[in-house]
């Protein structure tokens, strides 16, 4: 194993070269780039089983390899990788989901002009994301978080001639830094409190017990433990990563980007990383007595769940939909790690990856047959135009609704309410999931209902199914989305074990026992009343124009509104973030303006004076020098120009003459 | 082996001394060069001159020094002598006084 | 050593040893250029004939047969008519650069033969870096061509000149770079070092000769190619092209002068072709043991007469080149292949594998580029040549 | 003194020959007499015991650099033919002047200076061997950044020097077809 971990770094690698090979290539090789992108993710993802493999069972179940990266005199800067059944399975995970959708983009990308670009983006991507899971060292983490974010800002922006798209991008960069500048000071301030930035490091990492044990027991402001206000700046950056309330705004606004990418990078991995991060850093998170953080990560990760669920029930782009139900589940996986620990949130994000990245493929789909439109109220009846794409859609649909006990969602879900339940600090949490739960299976019924079901109507008549290099992932997705759950219900708990590194029981008992049936009964009901609502309200809805108001607008006006504008997030945003900072730049230009030029102004003028001066007192000087028949050399400025007269021989004269000086008042000195 | 040092060094200032006056006095930029390289090859004279001369005789600083300087020395030229192409094709002339583009 | 081997030598120090002590070193130096002079000398004239001889049998015709028996005396009569013939110098020549030019090419050519060991304590100079002196000495007739070109104010002589310069700088190049694995393999850049490094014998019965590796094949045969070229013969003689530019540089010189820029182009050859015998035939190493009782010398002679007569032969049987192929064979095939020749040669001695799986894996990788850069090199030129017929 | 001598026999002929390259008039003569020149510093080299570089001396000033000069001189001689004006810059005078003073400040350093009439040791010779070790272990690093060096101004000088391309190329498909350019009548 500690061979494995060694040269861990290869599953990173591989697709880095690819990058930078792509990078290399000329626009018109299609065929070298996909090539290349697609064989790097392949290694890795093989790569990726046997670190899998080799954690399967491995005592002691974290094995780490470091070196040193900077060797300054008087310290020096440690990375190095980590193989534990966390990377392990992330590992597996990122690259499997990887590969696959660097196959479907095949498809999807076909007709694009830069698709040379594309798969050297996604590679660098691919690369930056192995590398983030695989680090053993905050900073190693860092330097390839912030690789994730500027893939994600290039892929976003893949289409930069549309200016939303260029936009989005700018959006996604700025709104993710502000989390990561929490990162970078959480890093700093861990650096100069525990003297290391590795994770794992026999007993001397900033996650090992001694080092947590200093951690918690400083305080700082208001009485706070210092590992509290650690993990809260750490959670900021993941706060900005994943779309958690308050930062969420850019991830909607990151659809504009090719729909692969949405699916890769903003529904399975990159967004997870948040999640990832906070999973990684859980040691420290719960340091301490009172781990004030995990509350906070608890209350963020439940408002986001109910509130952007709330919001996505009022959308009308397809992508945004998915694209809000995403932050929605990323709610639930924060909820998931504050209130049960690291196994029930990243339980969530497995099995979320798998279907959400389903949902958005099959929604690319959807576009693609469609010609680009995006508008589920100009969609219908694709049910029997694209068969393959509509029964992948509903097991993803299913899965995220969370049917109970043949689809994924429902026990990586269920896991989360489970441990919301007995959280003891407070229950509203559960509630806020629970509704977050009704929501969910509503607002999927309304857009399932709007694209496939009912009649083919409007720019949606002509849509085809699409080809098997797109509906061939779909089918490979949908077969994880609905049996992945399988690895971790409460009769056979294999994953919550093996992330523990311990053997996994079988208790079929435990599927009824008390709480858990009353929370099975209880999904069950939910789902249900949410499926029959939503059939209730859209299954009758026919296309009739592309600018129809939706039924429950009808009902509901006020609060649809509400929800439509996304709590008019965007809009407090732009009345006070932005526009502070407009009047900010005001500020700056005023003084600019005014105060600084007004200096300038007084130097320049200054300056001017003294070569008036100065010009004046070489004109009487110098021509006083002179006899009266030369008087009209030059002014002082021209004298000192002739300098440089562009003659390369008189240099090499002055120089001589200089070397010259030199040399005779050394001798001067020296006599 | 009883040459003083200084004839050496007095021979290499003095062919110093010419390559300068040619570099500074001839009108053809080829001949600058020349000069240059006259001027260089004094400075390696000295070097082999200090190396011979020199207390350690194992040590070979100055050899090496001067290996180098004459493969940088052929460098120069080439680049040199290609600039000089390259003007006089633009130029239609390769006389320095009259490439004063540069004029301050 | 017998007797005979050391014939030379002792005849030398003998002769020697009748000056006074002082004048002995200079009186030894002045021995070996006389004999140097006088071997070289003879040599030149017996090539000429056997020259124009072996040209007459391989083209079907008799060449040179009325001076003398069989005309072995032409040379004689070529020399007095050289002598006493007018020479003639153009009148807006420049004079002293057009007289200086035949001595500027001749000399440094009888220096190189300082350096080479003609048999067993046999050079004149035993210098630690030999054959760099070779080299530079030989690089120095670049410029006499060159003054003999530009001197005679004629357009074909300065067109020769040039061509003879670029020719001569190009090929020098894969020439240095095909000895460089010999020096290599030697850890020697003295002669006599390198020709005691290719003593012993392999298995018992092949020689030591560089010439007998993979290396050594392709670089002996790589510097023979330039080697031609550098000395200005047939197939690479266009600098002289008659039928292109009259006689190149040579158009202006007539007489002695001429002569003496015949003698240095035959030197040249002589010299170079004494530098492959050393570097690759194993000098004047025999190529048995039990032929070891001939003398040192007899076996330089034997193996530098051979690859002169190759030269002949290869004179009479290959056409001329065009400019543009001589100078894209210089530099698009010799010197990648000689560059190749040398990481095959560090193959060669770094790799510990039997001896013959060194010489399938060394001559696959010689062959291959081999066959690469053949295809290769003649494909573009013979397509985009375009004609311009009038109009 | 037949050190002196010989260093005497060298040199005045070394430096006969730099000013000969600096004052003829015409380009090609004095490329001539600095390659004698640089062929004399060779000489001197050697004089000094310093085979290696003297042979490298000569091979590179005489064999390349000087070879350089000329063919720059020819590729340039329609400068020399045209103006028939004075060799010699305007104020060369001057320039003279200052390598004078130049000359005299070195001179005099000189003599001021202790080491002046120190005479060599009597073995200092520098092996071939011992420098192509010194190159390969001690100065590996410097070598390599030469052979850099050397690559880089090898391209640049061919890049500098390349007459630029006709703008207007032929298009592809004609290129394809070679009757056409042939087959003119």
């Amino acid at each position: 194993m500690a061979r494995v971990v060694q040269y861990l770094w290869l599953v990173p690698a591989f697709p880095l070269l690819m990058a930078g090979w792509g990078a290399f290539l000329r626009r018109d090789r299609r065929r070298t780039a996909a090539a290349l992108a697609i064989s790097g993710v392949a290694v890795s993802w093989l790569l990726s089983i046997v670190a899998f493999l080799t954690s399967l069972g491995a005592r002691p179940i974290r094995q780490t390899w470091s070196f040193n990266w900077l060797d300054l005199a008087v310290f020096s800067v440690p990375l190095g990788w980590v193989l534990d059944p966390l990377t392990a399975i992330m590992l597996l995970m990122v690259s499997f989901l990887s590969l696959l959708i660097f196959i479907y983009s095949l498809g999807y990308m076909a007709r694009d002009g830069n698709f040379t670009r594309f798969f050297c983006f996604m590679s660098l991507f691919a690369a930056a994301m192995l590398g983030l899971v695989i680090a053993n060292s905050l900073l190693l983490l860092f330097i390839c978080w912030e690789l994730v974010g500027l893939s994600s800002y290039l892929l976003i922006g893949f289409w930069f001639e549309k200016p939303a798209a260029a936009a989005a991008a700018k959006k996604a960069f700025i709104t993710t830094r502000l989390g990561d500048l929490g990162l970078l000071l959480g890093m700093l301030w861990l650096y100069s409190q525990s003297g290391t930035l590795l994770f794992y490091d026999h007993g001397r990492g900033c996650l090992e017990q001694s080092a947590l044990a200093r951690l918690a027991a400083g305080t700082t402001l208001g009485g706070m433990a210092v590992s509290t206000a650690i993990s809260l700046l750490i959670f900021a950056g993941a706060v900005g990563k994943s779309g958690q309330v308050p930062l969420h705004v850019w991830l909607p606004d990151a659809m504009e980007g090719p729909t692969p990418v949405s699916a890769l990078i903003h529904a399975a991995t990159m967004v997870a990383a948040g999640v990832f991060l906070v999973a990684r850093a859980y040691p420290l998170m719960s340091a301490g007595l009172h781990p004030a953080a995990l509350q906070v990560v608890t209350w963020v990760g439940a408002v986001t769940a109910l509130g952007a669920a709330a919001v996505a029930v009022a959308q009308n782009d397809i992508k945004r939909i998915i694209a809000y139900s995403t932050i929605s589940q990323l709610g639930y996986m924060m909820l998931g790690l504050g209130t049960g620990g690291v196994a029930v949130g990243m339980f969530h994000l497995i099995t979320h990856a798998f279907f959400k990245s389903l949902l958005f493929l099959g929604a690319g789909s959807v576009i693609h047959a469609c010609h680009g439109e995006q508008d589920i109220r100009n969609m219908g009846g694709l049910k029997k135009l694209m068969p393959w794409t509509f029964a992948t859609y509903a097991a993803g649909m299913m899965a995220l609704c969370g049917v109970p006990l043949f689809f994924s969602g429902f026990w990586s879900k269920d896991d989360i309410l489970r441990a919301a339940w007995s959280w003891p600090v407070s229950v509203v949490p559960f509630v806020l999931g629970v509704a977050g739960a009704f929501l969910t299976a509503f607002y999927m019924t309304r857009q399932v209902s709007w694209v496939f079901l009912g009649q083919p109507a409007g720019p949606a008549s002509a849509a085809r199914e699409s080809p098997p290099v797109m509906t061939v992932p779909l089918l490979i997705l949908a077969v994880f989305a609905v049996f992945a759950g399988f690895l971790g219900t409460p009769v056979w708990p294999w994953f919550h074990c093996y992330l523990n590194g311990e053997r996994t029981p079988l208790e079929p008992a435990a599927l009824v026992a008390a709480p858990q049936l009353t929370l099975l009964l209880l999904s069950a009901i939910i789902v249900g009343l949410a499926f029959f609502l939503g059939w209730r309200i859209y299954a009758n809805v026919t296309w009739q124009s592309s600018r129809q108001t939706d039924p429950l607008e009808l009902s509901l006006p006020a609060l649809f509104r509400l929800l439509q504008n996304k709590f008019f997030i965007d809009e407090f945003y732009a009345a006070t973030v932005v526009r502070l900072n407009a009047a900010f730049s005001r500020l700056a230009d005023w003084l600019d303006r005014v105060v600084w030029q007004g200096v300038v102004d007084a130097l320049a003028r200054l300056a001017l004076l003294g070569a008036r001066f100065s010009r004046a007192f070489d004109e009487s000087a110098i021509n006083a020098g002179f006899d009266a028949g030369c008087d009209d050399l030059r002014s002082a400025g021209g004298f000192l120009s002739r300098a440089q007269n562009g003659r390369i021989q008189r240099y090499l004269r002055l120089a001589g003459l200089g070397i010259s000086l030199l040399v005779l008042a050394l001798i001067w000195g020296c006599a | 082996m009883n040459t003083p040092l200084s004839h050496y060094l007095l021979f290499s200032a003095l062919l110093f001394g010419i390559g300068f006056a040619g570099a500074v006095a001839r009108r053809s930029a080829i001949l600058v060069l020349i000069g240059i390289e006259l001027m260089l090859n004094a400075a390696n004279l000295n070097f082999i001159a200090f190396w011979r001369y020199g207390p350690v005789a194992g040590a070979l600083t100055g050899v090496m020094f001067v290996l180098f300087s004459i493969a940088i020395a052929a460098a120069e030229a080439a680049v040199g002598l290609a600039l000089i192409i390259a003007i006089y094709r633009l130029r239609k002339t390769v006389q320095v006084d009259r490439l004063d583009t540069l004029k301050g | 050593m017998n007797a005979l081997d050391q014939i030379f030598v002792s005849l030398q120090r003998a002769l020697a040893g009748l000056a006074p002590v002082p004048a002995r070193p200079l009186l030894a130096m002045i021995l070996n250029i006389a004999g140097l002079m006088a071997v070289f000398g003879t040599c030149f004239a017996l090539t000429t004939i056997l020259e124009r001889k072996i040209l007459g049998r391989m083209q079907n015709r008799f060449g040179p047969n009325r001076v003398g028996p069989c005309g072995l005396f032409q040379p004689l009569a070529d020399g007095i008519k050289m002598l006493i013939k007018e020479d003639i110098v153009p009148f807006s020549a420049d004079k002293t650069l057009h007289f200086l030019a035949p001595l500027a090419l001749t000399v440094p050519v009888w220096l190189a033969f300082a350096v080479l060991p003609f048999g067993r304590n046999m050079s004149a100079v035993e210098l630690d870096a030999g054959i760099l002196f070779f080299f530079a000495i030989g690089s120095a007739s670049e410029l006499a061509v060159f003054m003999a070109g530009w001197s005679s104010q004629n357009k074909y002589s300065l067109l020769g000149a040039m061509r003879a310069i670029a020719q001569m700088i190009s090929y020098e190049v894969p020439l240095v770079l095909a000895g460089v694995p010999v020096l290599m393999a030697a850890g020697s850049l003295s002669l006599p070092d390198i020709v005691q490094a290719q003593s012993g014998f392999v298995l018992g019965c092949v020689p030591r000769w560089n010439v007998f590796t993979p290396w050594g094949l392709a670089g002996f045969t790589l510097f023979l190619i330039a080697a031609a070229a550098e000395s200005n013969r047939c197939p690479f003689d266009l600098p002289e092209g008659e039928s292109e530019l009259i006689a190149g540089y040579l158009t202006e010189y007539s007489g002695f002068k001429y002569a003496l820029f015949f003698l240095g182009e035959y030197l040249g050859l002589f010299a170079v072709t004494g530098l492959a015998v050393t570097l690759f035939l194993g000098g004047w190493q025999a190529p048995a043991a039990w032929l070891d009782w001939l003398p040192s010398w007899g076996w330089f002679a034997a193996k530098f007469s051979a690859l002169i007569f190759l030269f002949i032969w290869v004179r009479a049987t290959l056409p001329r080149l065009r400019l543009d192929q001589l100078l894209m064979f210089a530099w698009k095939f010799l010197v990648p292949l000689a560059l190749v020749n040398l990481f095959v040669a560090a193959v060669w001695w770094k790799w510990p594998a039997p001896l013959t799986a060194r010489w399938l894996v060394c001559a696959a990788l010689l062959a291959a580029p081999y066959v690469w850069l053949g295809r290769t090199w003649n494909g573009p030129t013979s397509q985009e040549r375009h004609y311009h017929y009038a109009e | 003194m037949p050190n002196e001598i010989a260093f005497c026999l060298i040199a005045a002929p070394t430096a006969a020959f730099a000013v000969a390259a600096m004052t003829l008039r015409r380009l090609v003569h004095c490329a001539l007499c600095a390659a004698a020149a640089f062929a004399g510093l060779a000489m001197l080299y050697l004089q000094l015991d310093a085979e290696f570089v003297g042979f490298a001396q000569l091979l590179v000033y005489v064999g390349a650099i000087a070879i350089l000069i000329v063919f720059a001189i020819l590729l340039t001689s329609g400068d020399e033919v045209r103006t028939g004006s004075s060799q010699f810059s305007p104020a060369w005078l001057a320039g003279l002047a200052v390598a004078v003073l130049l000359l005299a400040a070195l001179a005099l350093a000189l003599l001021l200076s202790p080491s002046l009439h120190r005479l060599a040791p009597s073995a200092a010779a520098a092996p071939v061997k011992q420098i192509g070790q010194e190159l390969m272990t001690r100065y590996v690093l410097p070598l390599e950044m030469i052979g850099i060096l050397l690559t880089g101004a090898l391209l640049g000088a061919v890049v500098i020097a390349m007459r630029d391309e006709p703008e207007v190329k032929p298009p592809a498909s004609k290129r394809a077809d070679p009757k056409e350019t042939t087959s003119l009548p």
